[in-house]
């Protein structure tokens, strides 16, 4: 940046000051950009591929569209797996900060619990799926409790640290001002131990859709993972990959949601880390 | 990628012992394998067999064809299936087959003691368990509900592993399972009533599975192939002849319970696959919706 | 305060402290944490015994005990842990190598983060188990796809953590290095580095627990040697007993590593107020 | 002397401080911050308090918060010995920025304690207002605490603990980051507070000036290991102004005695020997403390 | 006047502020920190900078040290616009407490620039040494920051600027922490400094008898948003002595001087308007900055 014209407050590192115009352009190049090349990559590895299980990327994407969009999969399939990973997730979220709250809070709760808690972590879902439907039978409750319980522990682990490296200032400042119970999680533990907890978030989505996979492994009659599962049983190849794919639209469209929660619920932790470089050199 | 080193080594070895990678699930209807490894079976053919634990049709298949196996065991419908999208594999010999006799085979569909069901009809409507849809415990299931004068369009199937399924059932989370060895006698043991031998009864002496390969190296390695068949044959015969070798061998295989090993009913080992009971349930297949097109399983079959 | 007898050795000092102290040091943490442990195996005694679930389903702990001391004196189980362990172990040592360079490559440059967001968003989700078809016919049953499988569900949950720990970085903090004008490496080995840690040891954390996972998954679904390939032979024999015991190894093996991860945070985050906090009262 | 003996039935003190000692005791390096400090303060008194850097000044306001636990000795507060931060107390701390929620804006930040004391929505927002407006800050409200100046930051730590109302207030160094103009109102401001709500205030700080111009008392302590060096009494006239106060001769003559002593405290600790501050595990350190004019001989 | 015109060719000016505007424009809240800064600093000055609180002192001094960029207008550091931070520059930041690393001990915060400046180890372990002695921290290098006190922190964060030997040393309200007594020993320290060394300083104070007994110069600065109100050379004797030159008659005036402007600033910002701060988005507030005093109506 330099002298001259650039009055108007904006942000002049991007190079091009085309504005707005500029930046939403920038921003769809980075977003679709590596993926276009990526995609474009497999497309012309695989466009002569005879390995069955590699089929063209053009075959694949000529699916696509029967497999998923022609049919009543979307409703069938996709929305009951949705709702099920979307109930998961947020009893994990409610769950997992609850109990990290706690956890990280007191020292002597958590070595109480560590053990046991890093004990059930370490249980594969396939092999605790079988107890789980002992409890809770083979309905959705079981596959939500399954999402639940591979999702519960990115946030918990990391609500657990966020709360365990709350500044000592701004615990003695509440301590000193009285600032107890319910005001205190909410205004001093949560939003300090948030960063971190959004991280938690991120990690848990990507495992709830994987889960879900996992969930409709068992006793399901349908569902996205349920599809793919049976997509590779009949060696229907060209379509599981068409599920994969979709797999992956839905993980990125999930998380852009969850990128816009950040920004909502974090807005003050990116001003602080950016108001002192806003316009900045780097 | 296959660490076997029957590619290079020459065929029809002569003294030089060929290295074949078998998958196979770690369940009663491999015993021949186990065994006749054990009696030395294959030694004779000069062939020595590495076992590598699968756990279905689908990955058996994978690893065919990508060359990992040799050889692998596997359900005949998972060979139509696949057949049917183009994958070139092809049956080698019998795997293992229904004994054949309502009452007294290796699986079947149970119900919890008090349960209103009494026979294969009273299962129309209902919800039961099976290990994998849109494969042969489904199919002849439906089979045997149709020959019983049931109807089996409207049944409500829930995909269950097999050792859950006893749970399930006593639990009444399912109205019936349709299980196998040896989970068909633990059932029982837990009070579970049999109401159809869906095996037994929808197909005469069906051919529930085989030893597969695929076409490349049956046509490339026929010597192999020709000497595991051979091994395998004399296996089968070995175990169908000697039921009491064929429980003991389960194990050093399988964590059965030698108490429920000796309880359980064995499948039949025959010596060749019953040709027309897998047309039948390739006819089944088309019918049910599993594949699109009737085909012809001489193209599968050895 | 010195010469020697004016004062008494740290470790004495605090005999007087008021109410809030401390007290537990690291070896009541440990007592209090096999307390939990009992408390677990009590109820899961207990809630077969009650008949809430049928102990042909859910056998007691007194059973899985002695399915486990059985186990224990197996040739084949020790070399199934073997097994497992060797794969879970390289797994997450490449997931965590590759995390860490990846993280602090992309944490470091905004544009490259900017320009793989999207596509890591993508990858992420796509779970190992999708996978395995691709494993089986790329390795076979073999170590190798284990391998696959454990570095691809490990390594995003390092890469994660990473990024999210270099963003973490205090502003002031970071002035301060340009305004030293400290090189790019050495502020991202004194002033990221440290930063990024607690969030690193986090994501090894989680990597680990993930990588055993996938290990124990991937020999029960693709049937490699090690553990799960022994509980997929137990669940298919009807074993109850014994598949539970093996599912209490894999559970402590994962309390193992965290032991082990505890051990590492205390070591090299002293100076940080989570660990700090708890050495004053 | 030892205060041991004194018990806590004579009705005067607000707060007894007797025989502190506080010891950080830490992995490589143990600390003895505070030796033997003994004093009390009665209801309503404002006592300034001022030592050099490092004497231990902090410690000693986080003893009497209740939120460090004394090594041995007791702060007694209203009769019962301090456990945890007694109700009616405000603090503010030396790290100013780091005691504002960042996540809040200024008014929420000054508001939260008042949530707590249960006042009425209008009475807080009358409180926030009049306290922001006391600062100088009545017009940053909806900012938050990273995008204003380090003296503004103060400023609104201030204000919280003003519109909080205490019965007692602590405050350590408040002025720290603030311009001489704005201390000097910052400074009225505290002394009209304290006439008018007749709270007891205990003031640390490093400027002298300010400890004689705002106290009734002032508590001048040793470098560390910390004891009481002296209690000057502060025998100006109750109003007192900025010109005039300060240019007294009696204030000449205080701040004098206060600087004499704290000359005297950079070189005399609790301790009479020659380590005013030892770590113990670097005995190859010197262990006398330089001064910075050494520094030429560099 | 608007220095655009001048060339850069001049020897003369190490620094050149020229025009500067800074304007943070944030969520809710746009704030013109700096109106219309013009100055120059020659080599080997040390120029002080006073302003009221949140005049923009701090903003000036990252816009200079290229943490920060101008909204428009320039700084042309040796000839060539600042563009990140420049080499050879060294900067002590308002937030002393955040601006030392936590998990390095004292010793080794103070060390890690001069790794960078590739200094032998022997050379580096001198450096450290002697400024932590300078600065009286001689017998704590193993502690951590977080073990010290306040003013002990804000000394390691002089000591490490003081051992990196810069050309150019930023300072935002260094002593702001510490006593007085040490205050005194650290202003001489970082004049014979600067004679001994030939650094040029740039000194942020609120304490005007700071700036004057330490400055060449003392830039006065407008509340926000902000200009140059005046610049008033300190023609005091080079040798300085903290009781002599302070009680010279010059010493007072040029403090009386200063303060004027000071009190004028405090009325008076770059703008002549109502609005000496604006902001954009709470127009219902009062704009007009209240000052403390009027806290007596409340
Ligand atoms: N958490 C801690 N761990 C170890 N030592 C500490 C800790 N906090 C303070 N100290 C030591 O205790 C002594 C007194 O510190 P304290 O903060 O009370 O001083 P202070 O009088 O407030 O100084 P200043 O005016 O510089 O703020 C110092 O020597 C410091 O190094
Ligand atoms: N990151 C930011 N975002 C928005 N406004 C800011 C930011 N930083 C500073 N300001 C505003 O800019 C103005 C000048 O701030 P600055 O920190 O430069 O003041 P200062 O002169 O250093 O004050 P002090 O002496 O109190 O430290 C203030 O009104 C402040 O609110
Ligand atoms: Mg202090
Ligand atoms: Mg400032």
């Amino acid at each position: 940046m330099s002298v001259g014209s650039t009055t108007e407050p904006g942000r002049n590192s991007v190079g091009a000051v085309a504005g707005t115009v500029g930046r939403v352009l920038r921003w769809v190049a980075a977003v679709l950009g590596l993926p276009v090349a990526l995609l474009t990559l497999w497309w012309v590895l695989s466009a002569d591929s005879e390995t069955f299980y590699l089929p063209p990327l053009a075959e694949i994407l000529a699916a696509f569209d029967d497999v998923w969009l022609h049919s009543d999969r979307l409703q069938a399939d996709v929305l009951p797996s949705l709702l099920r990973l979307s109930a998961g997730f947020l009893l994990a979220v409610v769950l997992g900060v609850g109990l990290g709250v706690l956890i990280g809070s007191f020292r002597r709760v958590r070595a109480f619990l560590e053990p046991v808690l890093e004990f059930l972590r370490a249980v594969p879902p396939p092999v605790l799926v079988p107890v789980l439907m002992l409890f809770a039978g083979f309905g959705n409750t079981m596959k939500v409790l399954v999402v639940l319980s591979g999702c519960v522990w990115p946030i918990l682990l990391n609500t657990v640290e966020g709360v365990r490296a709350v500044d000592e200032v701004l615990t003695e400042t509440c301590r000193c001002y009285g600032i107890r119970g319910p005001a205190r999680l909410w205004h001093l533990v949560v939003r300090s131990a948030s960063p971190q907890i959004v991280t938690g978030l991120r990690q848990a989505l990507s495992v709830g859709i994987i889960l879900m996979v996992i969930s409709e492994m068992f006793a399901a009659n349908n569902g996205l993972g349920f599809s793919i599962i049976q997509f590779q049983r009949t060696f229907a190849v060209t379509n599981m990959w068409t599920g994969i794919l979709l797999l992956g639209l839905l993980g990125f469209l999930l998380a852009v949601l969850l990128r816009l929660f950040e920004r909502w619920a974090l807005h003050w932790y990116f001003g602080l880390r950016q108001s002192q470089r806003n316009d900045g050199h780097r | 990628a296959c660490g076997s080193s029957s590619d290079d080594s020459p065929e029809g070895g002569s003294g030089g012992v060929d290295k074949v990678k078998v998958g196979a699930i770690p369940i009663v209807d491999v015993a021949p394998l186990h065994l006749g490894i054990a009696k030395g079976f294959f030694r004779e053919q000069n062939i020595e067999i590495e076992v590598v634990n699968t756990t279905g049709g689908s990955i058996a298949v994978t690893g065919v064809v990508s060359g990992q196996f040799d050889f692998a065991f596997g359900n005949v419908v998972s060979l139509i299936q696949a057949r049917s999208q183009n994958i070139p594999v092809k049956a080698v010999t019998v795997g293992n087959a229904s004994t054949g006799k309502p009452g007294e085979d290796f699986g079947g569909v149970v119900v919890p003691p008090d349960s209103p069901i009494k026979d294969a009809a009273g299962l129309a409507g209902k919800n039961i368990a099976i290990n994998n849809l849109n494969n042969i415990t489904d199919t002849t299931t439906r089979a045997s509900i149709r020959k019983a004068g049931g109807d089996a369009s409207n049944i409500k199937w829930t995909e269950l592993p097999f050792p859950e399924m006893p749970a399930a059932v006593m639990g009444k989370r399912v109205d019936a399972a349709m299980v196998v060895e040896p989970f068909f006698t633990i059932a029982q043991n837990q009070g579970a009533r049999v109401v159809a031998y869906n095996f037994a009864e929808a197909i005469p002496n069906m051919t529930v599975a085989a030893y597969f390969a695929t076409e490349q190296t049956i046509s490339q390695k026929a010597d192999l192939t020709g000497r595991f068949k051979t091994a395998m044959g004399t296996s089968l015969k070995y175990a169908q002849e000697h039921p009491d070798e064929a429980r003991q061998v389960l194990q050093t295989y399988t964590k059965i319970d030698p108490a429920v090993a000796a309880k359980i009913v064995l499948p039949a080992w025959p010596a060749e696959i019953n040709r027309e009971s897998v047309q039948t349930l390739a006819d089944l297949m088309v019918t049910d919706g599993l594949i699109k097109e009737k085909i012809d399983v001489s193209e599968i079959l050895p | 305060m010195t010469p020697a007898a004016t004062v008494p050795p740290p470790a004495a000092t605090a005999p007087v402290s008021t109410g809030r102290s401390g007290g537990t040091g690291r070896g009541g943490n440990a007592l209090l944490g096999l307390l939990g442990f009992a408390t677990f195996l009590v109820v899961l005694e207990v809630v077969p015994r009650s008949g809430l679930v049928s102990a042909n389903y859910l056998p007691p702990t007194s059973r899985i005990a002695g399915a486990l001391a059985e186990l224990l004196g197996e040739g084949r189980f020790w070399a199934a842990v073997t097994d497992t362990l060797r794969g879970w172990f390289l797994g997450l040592a490449i997931a965590v190598a590759l995390g860490v360079v990846v993280g602090f490559v992309l944490g470091t440059v905004p544009v490259l983060r900017e320009f793989t967001a999207s596509t890591i968003e993508f990858l992420r989700p796509i779970p190992s188990v999708a996978l395995i078809p691709l494993a089986v016919l790329l390795f076979g049953s073999e170590l190798r796809s284990v391998l696959l499988l454990v570095v691809y569900a490990a390594f995003w949950q390092v890469l994660v953590q990473v990024l999210y720990g270099v963003r973490d970085v205090d502003p002031v903090a970071r002035d301060t290095a340009y305004t030293f004008g400290l090189s790019r490496w050495t502020r991202i080995r004194h002033l990221l580095w440290p930063t990024a840690l607690p969030y690193l040891l986090t994501g090894i954390r989680l990597a680990a627990a993930v990588a055993l996972i996938l290990a124990i998954t991937a020999e029960l679904i693709i049937g490699a040697p090690g553990l799960g390939n022994e509980i997929n032979r137990a669940q298919s024999g009807g074993a109850v007993d014994s598949m539970y015991a093996l599912i209490i190894v894999t559970g402590l093996l994962g309390v193992a590593v965290n032991v082990l991860a505890r051990r590492l945070e205390r070591a090299v985050l002293s100076w940080h107020p989570s660990v700090r906090g708890e050495e004053s009262p | 002397m030892n205060a041991t003996g004194i018990s806590p039935d004579d009705a005067g003190p607000l707060l007894d401080v007797r025989a502190l000692r506080k010891v950080y005791a830490g992995r490589n390096r143990s600390v003895e911050a505070v030796r033997d400090l003994t004093f009390s303060v009665g209801t309503g008194d404002l006592v300034c308090v001022v030592g050099p850097s490092g004497a231990g000044k902090t410690t000693l306001l986080r003893c009497i918060a209740g939120l460090l636990a004394p090594t041995s000795g007791e702060v007694v507060l209203e009769g019962a010995a301090v456990q945890g931060p007694p109700p009616g107390m405000a603090v503010v701390f030396q790290e100013y920025g780091r005691s504002l929620f960042p996540w809040m804006t200024v008014q929420q930040n000054v508001e939260l304690p008042l949530k707590q004391k249960k006042l009425l929505r209008a009475r807080r927002q009358e409180l926030v207002r009049n306290s922001l407006e006391a600062v100088g800050l009545g017009d940053v409200p909806r900012a938050y605490p990273w995008q204003l100046s380090g003296g503004m930051q103060q400023r609104v730590a201030l204000a919280r603990a003003v519109a909080y109302e205490p019965h007692i207030l602590l405050m350590d160094e408040p002025f720290a980051a603030v311009d001489a103009q704005t201390r000097a109102d910052l400074e009225d401001l505290v002394r009209s507070l304290w006439q008018r709500l007749g709270v007891t205030i205990l003031f640390v700080t490093h400027d002298i000036d300010e400890a004689v111009y705002l106290g009734q008392r002032v508590l001048v302590l040793s470098s560390s290991p910390t004891v009481v060096l002296d209690d000057v009494a502060i025998d100006l006239p109750a109003e007192r102004d900025q010109l005039g106060t300060r240019s007294s001769a009696r204030f000449a003559e205080l701040r004098a005695q206060v600087f004499g002593q704290i000359q005297r405290a950079k070189h005399q600790s609790g301790d009479p020997g020659p380590t005013p501050e030892t770590t113990l595990e670097t005995p190859e350190e010197t262990t006398e403390e330089r001064q910075p004019t050494d520094a030429g001989s560099r």
